[in-house]
């Protein structure tokens, strides 16, 4: 199950999805916006996603990630739009029939999302705002 | 002089990007702050590769060089340097990510 | 956050104490109830808990995480009595202001309590019982 | 010959949980089981230490010296084999362990 939404992200669906009667082992990761970065104040985000193919590049690394642990279901949903602090900005949840994998897989699906998926993170200042990673 | 130089810049923008066909460039992030639109379109040779198009849109849009990556998809793929792209192609400039 | 239950644990107030402003990540690890160990049907589980040693184990896991890593927040939640498949036998859930301590911390916990925590687990099946690791 | 051996037998009980004071036990899990109740007296002598406690018990109840581990706790934490106990102090019998 793979989404992007410009809504709350709902965690009772994502969690009754991965129940499967062999899943051992659920591990959820819950990407949140701070309310600082670089120990400068952030007073909201805007997340922006080319969808299409974001999510085929979502699709992609839970492909891997499905051929390298044995996992048995996931979720990946990542919002989009304007977050405030506090809200979840991106949740992954992987259910394996045991708990090394779980962890493993669920990693793997966020830092690697981090590194290619075309999603855009500009945060908010008082004083401004920057394209994190982007702005020159 | 004003004049002239402006005129001396057209020139350079017609050999880059207006040639035999027109592929759109969706725009996004900073991107899109720094062109102005979230689309644009940009003529090009017919047998244009992705690092005409980067260098065409770099010469028109200098500030866009001053990012420390900017990659382009093609169809939803990222695509190497010497990619071939045509106007029935959805092409995308992909700044540096951060989602997650 | 840390306890022992006879009722199903409940998600959204661990979660609700996990957000804290400056938390960026927050990391869930549910341990479920399979259908099987080692391929042989498992029909339901009973846990068993000597409560106050396993708070206090517990308690040291936690304060060894937050030591090790930048932990601001944690929950440990075990269940005890009769469990059926699908029920959560024990929920972790760690916030930390980025990503790689929140996996490391939680992973950390679970693994932990795994050794030394008194809580015992047996599996019954159609065909008898055992407790888990320590029926000869 | 089996009142014999019963009577052969009592004494060795005697001499290791009958002495200067009582401790009690607690058992969970599988030793809760083997030994059939959830809690259980044990005399000791005055200066016991944790592995006379095993000691006497396992050759009480000799099935608890089939399991792989078998720690004690004392007032809820571990304890090694030569911790002392007292009547005052809260003891408990640790099979291995298996929550999570």
């Amino acid at each position: 199950m793979i989404s992007i939404t410009s809504d709350p992200i709902d965690f009772g669906p994502a969690f009754t999805y991965l129940q499967t009667a062999e899943a051992g082992a659920l591990d959820f990761f819950f990407g949140v916006v701070r309310d600082n970065t670089n120990a400068k104040a952030v007073e909201h985000l805007e997340y922006e996603a080319y969808d299409a193919m974001a999510i085929s590049e979502m699709q992609k690394i839970a492909d891997e990630a499905t051929r390298r642990w044995q996992v048995l279901r996931y979720v990946i949903i990542h919002r989009k739009g304007e977050l405030r602090i506090g809200e979840v900005a991106v949740l992954i949840g992987v259910a394996t029939p045991h708990r090394a994998d779980a962890f493993d897989a669920c990693r793997y699906i966020i830092d690697t999302i981090k590194q290619t998926v075309p999603i855009w993170k500009k945060e908010f200042f008082s004083d401004g705002d920057m394209w994190v990673n982007a702005t020159p | 002089m004003y004049r002239k130089r402006t005129l001396l810049k057209l020139p350079v923008r017609y050999y880059l990007c207006a040639m035999n066909q027109s592929v759109s460039v969706l725009l996004f992030g900073i991107t899109r702050e720094l062109v102005g639109q979230s689309k644009l379109t940009c003529p090009l040779p017919a047998a244009a590769r992705v690092s005409d198009l980067l260098d065409a849109l770099k010469t028109q849009y200098p500030r866009l060089g001053d990012l420390k990556s900017l990659l382009v998809a093609v169809n939803n793929e990222y695509a190497e340097p010497d990619t071939r792209i045509t106007s029935t192609d959805e092409i995308a400039l992909i700044p540096p990510v951060s989602g997650g």
